[in-house]
C-alpha cells in the first residue's frame, strides 16, 4: 500500500536542488579554478558521504586542499571515503572540522598522524579496508553524495581522459553519477580533442581546471643500487622452490626491493635454469622499471596494470603488445579490474611485511603506525569463489580429501631482522596494540595465516601449505626464523624432520648456492642498466641519477 | 618550498657562535633583559646567559630568513628550542620570549643545585627502559623516563643516583651505550612541575596567537593549529619528555621539501639524514648566511631535485 | 666498537683457509683457520655495540646445523643477523665447493 | 650488462680481470696484517686493509693487480694498504728493470687519505706516485676507475700520473670533494647537494671530453680486459703530467671570476694556443708585500728582499748553487682560492714548469743542482673552477717534476718552516728525499683541515681535537709528526718567524747536512721508513709489509 504521493527521486531532487544553487558560477559543466572553494561549499552539505580519490599514486591534490579550506561553519561532519589517506591535507580536512568519520584502505604516507589523531579522537573510523571491499561499499552501504576525483583532460563536452593513471577515477564516478550523486572533477587541462576518452560526459557533473597538474609520485620504482645480496638470495630461493616447483603462471608482486631482485634475477637465473616460457608470462602489477629487462628479455606476455609509473610512459606505449594501451597509444590502467584479478585470476602473490607472528600472520603496522591495507589482502589471499584450475592452483590441492580443491599461493619474503637490526618474526603483531589504541574492531592483520602459503627467509622456505597442525606450521616458521625469538625455539633435529617432510627447504636443498647471490647476478645493476634495456625508452626521474 | 624549520635546545653552545647576530637585536635583548651577553665559555657556564644567547642566535636566523622572504610550513623546536619555534610561526613575540627564555633559566638555575641530572640510554626500546626506571623509581630515587629523540636513544632525568641504577640495568640488558649527562637539572620530567606551574602564570598574561604554520608540539609529539596547544607547550613542556621521534614522525606526514636546522650545533643530523633521506636539508650553523640563502633561492627555484 | 669471543664445541675440522666478505657498510669478513682443537674459536671485532647476545644465538644456531671446527676472525661493520648467517652459510659452501 | 666489473668487490674485480686460475694473492687475509690504527680509534679493521696485491696474468700477459676497496672505510689510504702498495710496485719496479716485463695496474676506488691515518696516508701516497713515475720509464702504468667511490684527494692526483686512465661512467675523479669545497669555500662555490652538477662537473664523460681520462667504456670484464691488454700492447701513454705548457697556456684565457659551465669549458680547452713557459728567478723589489712563513724564509734563505716574481705566488731563485722554490701568499690574486698561499692550478703547473726547465738544463751535467723546497702550504685550492679544469693534474705535474728532478740525481731538501697539508704538500714537500722542519706549534701538518676532517666524520671539532691530539697518526702538531720517523732533522730552536743571523745560520747548517747526508744514497724516499725512529716506531707496519712482500714476491 504505498502512499501515492511518495516521492522516488528524492535524492535526484536533492541533487538538482544543490545544483541550481550553484547555476551562477557553473558554465556548462566547467567552474572557474578561483570558484572551487564556493563551489564545495555550496555543493556540499553537511553529514555528506564524500569520496575523494587519493589512491597511492595520483592525487585529486587541488579538490583536496580545497576541500580542507571550506569553512566548517556551513560544511561539517561529512564522512570521508578514502582509498588512500595519502596528503596532509587529507587529514587537515579532520583536524580543521570539516569531516569527522573516515572509512578508507591505505593510509601509509599519513599513519603517524592518523594513529595520533584517532587516539584523540578527533577522527572516527568507520573501517579499514582493502580496495576492492571499499569500491564495492560504494555499491552497497557507503553510496556516496559528492565524488572528488582527478582527470588528466578534459574536452569542452566534458568527456575525460584519464590516461596512464586511470587508477580508481571510473569506478569511485560510476558509484555516485547512477544514484545521483554528484561528480566533480580536477583537470590538469582542457583541450580541443581527446587522445581518447576515458569517462564519457554524461557521467560527470562539475570540472574545474586545477591551479596545478595533480600531484603524481614515482611509487613502484626501485632502484637496482640498492638491492642486497641476501635479498637476490631469497629471491634465487624462491624462483627454485615456488615459482620453478610450481610451475607458476600468472602472478603479482608487491612493491619491494625482494621482489624487484627476482624480476631482474629472471632473465639471468632464471635462463641459466632454462624456465623462460615456462613460467610467469602473466602478470598484474604497476608498470614497475625493473620488469624492463624480463620483458626485453621475452619473459612476459602481458602485463594489466592498476596505475601508471613515471618515466615509463614512452616506454609503455612502445610495448601494446605487453602492455594494455589504447588507440592513441598510451597505457590504460584500472584499479578495480586490477584488484579483481589479483584475487581471481592469479596463480600467486608475492609480497613483503614488516611483521610476522608465531603462527604466521602478517601486518605492516607498527610502532604505531596504523599504515591500513591497500591491495595485497585481496592478492594475498585464497578466493574461495575461485573454480578454474591451473596446475599451480592445483599443486597445492590436499591429497587426502576427493572433493579438496586447489589453492592461491600467497608468499611472503622477508629478512628474519630488519636493517634496524629488529626481528621480524615476533610473539605478538604490534597490530595488536594498535587494535586497542585506535579501538578497531578486528585486529589489523594484512594477511592471515589460513592464507601464507609459503614463507621465503634468507634461511630458507617453509612449505605453510604442506602443514596438518597449527603446531607444525609454528615450527615450520620456527625453522627458518633465524635467531629472532621464536626462531631459537628450532634445533637441528627439528628442522631435518621438517626437511625430510619436504615442509622446510635450505638453499642447498634447493640447489642454491648461497655464493653465487651476487649482485653480478641482477640483469640491472642500476638505473642506467634499466634505461640501456629500455633502448633509451624508460625516462627515470632526477632522484636517481648516479652516473655522468 | 615547503620547510621544516628545526631549532634545537642547549648543549652545543660554542663561544663566538653570537658573532653574526644583528647588532641592535644583540643590544635590544641586552637592554631588556639587563643583562651582558659575552658570547664566550665563562657566560655559557650560566644559565641565564646560556639560554638568552641560543634564544637570541635563533630569533636573528629567523628574522634574516623572514626578511628575505622565507617562511616555515612547519617547525619543531626541542626543550628551548620550542620558544624560537613559537616565534618563527608568528605566536610569540620577541619581547615575551626573551622574558619567558630568561625566566625559564632563572627558576632551573635555582632549582636544583645538586645531585640531579640526566642520563642516556642507547639500544633499549621504549617498554624495555620503562621496565627497568619502574625497578628504581621511589619516592627517594626519583628517576623518569625523558626525553625520546630516536626510537632506541632514550633520555633519563631524576637524582643522579636513582639514574645511575638504571643505566647500570640498562648495560645489562644489552643497551650499546650509556651516559651521565652534563647536565645539572632533570628537565623533562615531573620533578620540573614547579617552574612549570611558574612559567604557566606568567603565560597566562601573555597573548599566544594563531601560528601561521604548523607547529610540532614537545610535550605530546603530535602538531597544532591552536594557540592554545602552543601554549600549553610553552609552559608544560619541561614536565614531559620531549617526543622529538614522534614529531619528525609527524612532521614527515606534513611531506616537508626542505629542512632548515638552526644554530647552534647539529645534534638531529643522524635521525634528519635517514627521515629525510630525499628532502633538502640545510645546518645554518655551517654556512655563513649568504651560502644559505644561495642554496635556499636554488631550492626554491627548484632547479635540480 | 666491540670485541667479542666465542668458544663452540664442534665436529668437523677444516682442512682450508677460507676468506669470505668485506668489511663494507651493514657486512662483514669471516676469516677461518684450521685447527687442531675439538672446538672452534671465535674473535670477533664488531662496529655495534651491545649484540653480545644476538651473536650468540646466530652462531649457536649455526654450528648446531653446520658444525664447522676452526679458528674465526671476524670484523663486522653492522652486518644483520641475516647478513652473519649468510657470511657464515658461505663459508661452509666454500669448503664444500672445494671438497 | 652481466659481467659487471663495477659490481664486484676489490678482490673479486682483480680475480676477473686475470685469466682463470692465474690470479695469486700477495699478503692476503691470512696473513694477519691489519691497521695497527683503527682499534685504538674504535674503528673496525679489515683482514687486508683495503688493499689486494693480486699477480697473474692477463692474456698472457703478466701482470700485478692492486685494487683499492671502495666500501671500506672509502678505500682510504692507511699505513699497511699503502706500504703493501708501494712495496708492490717497487718489486714491480725491480723485474722490469730485470728485463722480466710485468704490466703493473691500479684499480681507484677510493677517497684518498684515510683520515684516521691521514699522517700515513699523505707519506704512503707520496711513494706511491714516486714508485709509479720511476715504473713508467719501463712500462704503461694502467689506472682504472670503474665507480662508486670514484678516485678523490691525494689519490687523484695519482690517477693523473698514470700512464692511461679508462673508466666507466659512473666514475668520478677529483682533488677535492664536493662537501669539502663547500666547507672550505662555500656552498656558492660548489654545492654538494647537487646531484647533477657534481656529476656534469666530475662524472667521467666529462673527464673523457676534456683529458682527464683517456677511455670511457662500458661496465663489463671483458670489455676492461681487452682496453687492457690493447693499451699494454701498444705502450699508451698520455703523458698527462707533461702538459705543462699546454694548461699555462689554458689558464692564462681563463677568467677565475667566473664560474665556467662545462660547455664553456670544453671549448676552452679545444681551443689553446700553445706556447713555452718560462719563470724567470725571483728579483728583489721596493714593495713589501704580505709576508708568510714561506715567504720569510725564502727571503731569508736567498737575501732576496721583498722578492718579486712574474707570477706572484711562486719564487725561485738559484742561490749559492741551491735551487730554492716557494709558495707565497698573494692577496690581490686573480684566483681567490690561492690568496693565502694555496697551490692552485698555477701553482702546481708554475712550479712543474721551473723544476723541469732545471731537469733540462742540467740533464747532461754530473752534479746536479740540489733543490731546496720551502714548504708553506695551508692546502690546495678548494674551487670549482679548480676541479672543473682538473685541479689534481696540476699537482700532478709538480709531483712528477720533483720526482723525476730527484730520480735524475737532483738532491731534494723539503724544509717545513710553516703549514704542510694534504695535497699542497704532495706536490710541493713530499716528494724530497729528506724533510727538516722547525719546532714550532704554529706548524699544522695533515691531510685535511680540522674544520673538513671534523664534517667528513661526523664529528665535532672538539671530538676530532681530543681524537687526535695524542695520535700521531692523524695529529697536527710537528712534535707528533716527527714520532713517524719521517724527518730527517727536527730544528729545536728556531721559530717560523726568527730572521737572526744565529737562526738562518742554524737552518743552513740543516739543509747542508741534509744534502752531505744524500752523497751516494739511494734517489728514492727510503730514508722514511728506513731510518731509527721510523723502524722502532713510526713506520714498524710499514716495515713489516715490506719484509713480507720481499718474501711472497716470487
Amino acid at each position: 500500500m504505498t502512499n501515492k504521493n511518495h516521492n522516488w527521486a528524492s535524492q535526484r531532487d536533492e541533487k538538482n536542488l544543490r545544483m541550481a544553487n550553484a547555476t551562477s558560477i557553473i558554465n556548462n559543466k566547467f567552474v572557474r579554478t578561483e570558484n572551487a572553494k564556493e563551489l564545495l561549499e555550496t555543493l556540499i552539505q553537511p553529514n555528506d558521504r564524500v569520496v575523494l580519490e587519493g589512491d597511492n599514486q595520483k592525487q585529486a591534490s587541488f579538490l583536496s586542499e580545497t576541500l580542507a579550506s571550506v569553512d566548517c561553519a556551513r560544511i561539517h561532519d561529512l564522512h570521508m571515503i578514502m582509498s588512500s589517506v595519502s596528503r596532509p591535507e587529507h587529514l587537515d580536512i579532520f583536524e580543521n572540522g570539516i569531516a569527522t568519520k573516515l572509512d578508507f584502505s591505505f593510509a601509509g604516507p599519513q599513519s603517524n598522524r592518523i594513529s595520533k589523531m584517532i587516539s584523540s579522537g578527533i577522527l572516527k573510523i568507520g573501517d579499514i579496508h582493502t580496495y576492492l571491499e571499499l569500491y564495492a561499499r560504494l555499491f552497497v552501504d557507503l553510496t556516496p553524495n559528492v565524488v572528488l576525483v582527478a582527470a588528466d583532460k578534459a574536452d569542452k563536452q566534458g568527456n575525460l581522459y584519464t590516461g596512464y593513471n586511470t587508477e580508481e577515477t571510473p569506478v569511485i564516478i560510476e558509484s555516485a553519477a547512477f544514484k545521483n550523486g554528484i561528480v566533480i572533477v580536477q583537470v590538469s587541462e582542457i583541450v580541443d580533442k581527446l587522445p581518447r576518452v576515458d569517462i564519457p560526459s554524461d557521467w560527470v557533473d562539475i570540472i574545474i581546471q586545477s591551479d596545478k597538474p595533480y600531484q603524481l609520485e614515482p611509487l613502484f620504482t626501485r632502484d637496482p643500487q640498492n638491492i642486497t645480496e641476501l635479498q637476490i638470495l631469497m629471491g634465487m630461493m624462491a624462483i627454485r622452490g615456488i615459482y620453478e616447483k610450481h610451475h607458476v603462471q600468472s602472478v603479482n608482486h608487491g612493491i619491494g626491493f625482494n621482489t624487484a631482485a627476482i624480476e631482474l634475477l629472471l632473465p639471468t637465473y632464471g635462463n641459466q635454469l632454462g624456465l623462460k616460457g615456462k613460467i610467469v608470462p602473466y602478470w598484474e602489477v604497476n608498470p614497475t622499471p625493473t620488469l624492463i629487462p624480463a620483458i626485453e628479455n621475452g619473459w612476459i606476455k602481458s602485463i594489466h596494470s592498476f596505475g601508471g609509473e613515471v618515466g615509463m610512459e614512452q616506454y609503455i606505449s612502445a610495448r601494446p603488445d605487453v602492455f594494455f594501451v589504447g588507440k592513441d597509444g598510451t597505457m590504460r590502467s584500472n584499479r578495480a579490474y586490477g584488484q579483481m584479478a589479483g584475487q581471481y585470476a592469479l596463480d600467486m602473490f608475492v609480497g613483503s611485511t614488516l611483521q610476522i607472528d608465531k603462527y604466521g600472520n602478517s601486518s605492516t603496522v607498527t610502532n604505531g603506525r596504523l599504515s591500513g591495507f591497500g591491495g595485497a589482502p585481496n592478492m594475498g589471499s585464497n578466493p574461495t569463489g575461485r573454480r578454474h584450475s591451473s596446475t599451480a592452483w592445483q599443486s597445492l590441492k590436499p591429497t587426502d580429501n576427493p572433493l579438496a580443491k586447489g589453492q592461491k599461493l600467497v608468499v611472503q619474503i622477508v629478512e628474519t631482522y630488519n636493517s634496524a637490526k629488529k626481528p621480524v618474526f615476533v610473539e605478538h603483531l604490534d597490530a595488536e596494540k594498535v587494535q586497542k589504541e585506535a579501538n578497531l574492531e578486528n585486529v589489523p592483520i594484512m594477511i592471515y595465516s589460513e592464507d601464507t602459503t609459503h614463507i621465503v627467509t634468507e634461511e630458507g622456505i617453509a612449505y605453510l601449505y604442506k602443514t596438518n597442525s597449527m603446531t607444525e606450521r609454528q615450527e615450520a616458521i620456527e625453522a627458518i626464523a633465524g635467531v629472532t625469538p621464536l626462531g631459537l625455539r628450532s634445533n637441528a633435529k627439528k628442522l631435518n624432520q621438517l626437511r625430510n617432510k619436504g615442509i622446510v627447504a635450505l638453499p642447498e636443498d634447493l640447489k642454491v648456492n648461497r655464493l653465487a647471490a651476487k649482485r653480478s647476478l641482477l640483469a640491472a645493476k642500476n638505473m642506467e642498466d634499466l634505461v640501456k634495456w629500455s633502448k633509451g625508452l624508460y625516462n627515470p626521474p632526477a632522484k636517481f641519477r648516479s652516473w655522468s | 618550498m615547503k620547510s621544516l624549520w628545526i631549532f634545537p635546545g642547549q648543549g652545543y653552545q660554542h663561544a663566538n657562535m653570537l658573532t653574526h647576530v644583528d647588532s641592535s637585536l644583540l643590544h635590544y635583548v641586552e637592554n631588556l633583559l639587563e643583562i651582558h651577553l659575552n658570547d664566550n665559555v665563562q657566560d655559557y657556564l650560566d644559565y641565564v646567559k646560556l639560554q638568552v644567547s641560543i634564544s637570541l642566535l635563533q630569533v636573528d636566523q629567523v628574522d634574516k630568513l623572514i626578511a628575505k622572504g622565507f617562511y616555515p610550513q612547519l617547525v619543531a623546536g626541542h626543550s628551548l628550542g620550542i620558544f624560537a619555534a613559537a616565534y618563527a610561526c608568528g605566536s610569540l613575540d620577541k619581547e615575551n620570549l626573551f622574558k619567558l627564555v630568561k625566566l625559564r633559566a632563572q627558576l632551573m638555575q635555582n632549582a636544583y643545585p645538586y645531585e640531579y641530572g640526566m642520563g642516556i640510554v642507547t639500544g633499549l626500546t621504549l617498554n624495555q627502559l620503562e621496565f627497568l626506571v619502574s625497578q628504581v623509581n621511589h619516592s627517594s630515587m626519583p628517576v623518569y623516563v625523558s626525553n625520546q629523540n630516536t626510537p632506541d636513544q632514550i633520555a633519563l632525568s631524576g637524582k643522579l643516583t636513582a639514574i645511575r641504577k638504571v643505566l647500570v640495568l640498562a648495560k645489562k640488558s644489552g643497551a650499546s651505550k650509556t651516559l651521565v649527562l652534563k647536565v645539572p637539572v632533570p628537565s623533562h620530567s615531573p620533578l620540573m612541575k614547579p617552574i612549570a606551574h611558574s612559567l604557566c602564570e606568567k603565560l597566562d598574561k601573555i597573548n599566544i596567537r594563531t601560528p601561521n604554520c604548523v607547529y610540532l608540539i614537545n610535550s605530546s609529539g603530535y602538531s597544532t593549529r591552536k594557540p592554545e596547544f602552543i601554549k600549553k607547550d610553552l609552559s608544560e613542556s619541561l614536565i614531559y619528555p620531549v617526543y622529538f621521534n614522534s614529531m619528525i614522525s609527524i612532521a614527515t606526514d606534513f611531506k616537508p621539501d626542505t629542512i632548515i636546522n638552526f644554530p647552534p650545533g647539529s645534534p638531529f643530523r643522524k635521525i634528519l639524514s635517514q627521515q629525510f633521506s630525499e628532502q633538502h636539508q640545510i645546518y645554518l650553523d655551517q654556512h655563513i648566511f649568504d651560502d644559505s640563502l644561495f642554496l635556499l633561492n636554488k631550492w626554491k627555484r627548484g632547479l635540480y631535485k | 666498537m666491540e670485541k667479542l669471543y666465542f668458544k663452540f664445541t664442534t665436529t668437523q675440522p677444516v682442512t682450508k683457509f677460507v676468506h669470505v666478505g668485506v668489511v663494507a657498510s651493514g657486512d662483514l669478513e669471516i676469516i677461518l683457520r684450521p685447527n687442531n682443537h675439538s672446538y672452534s674459536t671465535l674473535n670477533i671485532i664488531t662496529g655495534s655495540d651491545g649484540f653480545k647476545s644476538t651473536w650468540s644465538n646466530v652462531l649457536s644456531r649455526f654450528f648446531d646445523r653446520y658444525p664447522l671446527q676452526g679458528d674465526f676472525e671476524i670484523n663486522d661493520f653492522g652486518a644483520t643477523p641475516g647478513v652473519v648467517n649468510l657470511r657464515l652459510s658461505q663459508v661452509m659452501e666454500v669448503l664444500k665447493n672445494e671438497q | 650488462m652481466n659481467n659487471s666489473l663495477l659490481e664486484l668487490n676489490a678482490r673479486e674485480r682483480a680475480v676477473a680481470l686475470l685469466d682463470k686460475d692465474t690470479a695469486q694473492e700477495l699478503i692476503g687475509p691470512f696473513d694477519n696484517i691489519i691497521s695497527p690504527h683503527l682499534i685504538p680509534q674504535n674503528i673496525v679493521p679489515e683482514s687486508d686493509d683495503g688493499v689486494i696485491i693480486m699477480k697473474g696474468q692477463l692474456k698472457h700477459l703478466n701482470c700485478v693487480i692492486i685494487s683499492i676497496e671502495g666500501s671500506f672505510q672509502g678505500g682510504g689510504i692507511g699505513e699497511v694498504g699503502g706500504a703493501k702498495i708501494v712495496s708492490a710496485l717497487e718489486h714491480t719496479l725491480l723485474d722490469n728493470k730485470n728485463g722480466e716485463k710485468v704490466y703493473p695496474l691500479i684499480i681507484f676506488d677510493t677517497g684518498g687519505v684515510r683520515l684516521q691515518e691521514a699522517n700515513y696516508g699523505l707519506l704512503s701516497i707520496s711513494e706511491i706516485q714516486n714508485m709509479i713515475i720511476e715504473l713508467k720509464q719501463y712500462v704503461p702504468v694502467i689506472g682504472l676507475i670503474p665507480g662508486r667511490v670514484g678516485s678523490f684527494g691525494g689519490m687523484s692526483i695519482t690517477t693523473a700520473l698514470m700512464s692511461y686512465i679508462i673508466t666507466t661512467d659512473k666514475a668520478r675523479i677529483g682533488l677535492n670533494g664536493p662537501e669539502v669545497i663547500e666547507q672550505e669555500a662555500g656552498a656558492r662555490e660548489f654545492d654538494s647537494s647537487d646531484k647533477n652538477l657534481i656529476w656534469n662537473t666530475l662524472g667521467a664523460k666529462q673527464r673523457k671530453a676534456t683529458g682527464i681520462v683517456d677511455e670511457v667504456i662500458d661496465d663489463d670484464v671483458d670489455a676492461f680486459r681487452s682496453t687492457i691488454a690493447k693499451t699494454i700492447l701498444e705502450k699508451k701513454d698520455s703523458n698527462r703530467d707533461q702538459q705543462v705548457n699546454f694548461y699555462l697556456s689554458l689558464i692564462e684565457t681563463l677568467d677565475p671570476a667566473h664560474m665556467l659551465t662545462t660547455q664553456e669549458y670544453t671549448n676552452l680547452y679545444r681551443h689553446v694556443s700553445v706556447h713555452d713557459h718560462h719563470l724567470n728567478s725571483a728579483i728583489p723589489s721596493d714593495y713589501p708585500t704580505i709576508t708568510s712563513r714561506g715567504r720569510h724564509w725564502f727571503e731569508q734563505l736567498t737575501q732576496i728582499k721583498n722578492a718579486h716574481s712574474d707570477i706572484p705566488t711562486v719564487l725561485h731563485a738559484l742561490v749559492n748553487g741551491y735551487e730554492y722554490i716557494s709558495i707565497v701568499p698573494d692577496k690581490n690574486n686573480n684566483f681567490p682560492r690561492v690568496r693565502h698561499g694555496e697551490v692552485g692550478l698555477k701553482e702546481g703547473y708554475t712550479v712543474a714548469n721551473v723544476i723541469n726547465d732545471l731537469i733540462d738544463r742540467d740533464k747532461d751535467k754530473k752534479t746536479k743542482t740540489p733543490i731546496v723546497i720551502i714548504v708553506d702550504v695551508p692546502s690546495q685550492a678548494y674551487g670549482y673552477n679548480e676541479e672543473l679544469v682538473g685541479i689534481h693534474m696540476s699537482l700532478a705535474a709538480s709531483v712528477s717534476a720533483y720526482a723525476r728532478a730527484r730520480q735524475a740525481g737532483h738532491k731534494i731538501i723539503s724544509f717545513i718552516p710553516g703549514d704542510a697539508v694534504s695535497g699542497g704538500f704532495l706536490a710541493h714537500g713530499l716528494q724530497s728525499n729528506r724533510l727538516i722542519a722547525l719546532n714550532d706549534s704554529s706548524i699544522t701538518i695533515q691531510a685535511m683541515s680540522k674544520e673538513s676532517a671534523a664534517r667528513i666524520t661526523n664529528r665535532s671539532l672538539q671530538e676530532l681535537e681530543q681524537a687526535t691530539k695524542n695520535t700521531p697518526a692523524m695529529a697536527y702538531d710537528i712534535k707528533n709528526y716527527q714520532k713517524l720517523g719521517s724527518l730527517f732533522y727536527l730544528i729545536s730552536n728556531v721559530k717560523s718567524y726568527d730572521s737572526s743571523d744565529y737562526a738562518i745560520n742554524i737552518v743552513k747548517n740543516a739543509i747542508n747536512s741534509a744534502i752531505s747526508d744524500l752523497e751516494n744514497k739511494p734517489t728514492d724516499l727510503s730514508f722514511r721508513y728506513n731510518n731509527k725512529i721510523a723502524k722502532e716506531s713510526g713506520r714498524v707496519a710499514t716495515n713489516k709489509i715490506r719484509l713480507l712482500m720481499d718474501k711472497q714476491w716470487n
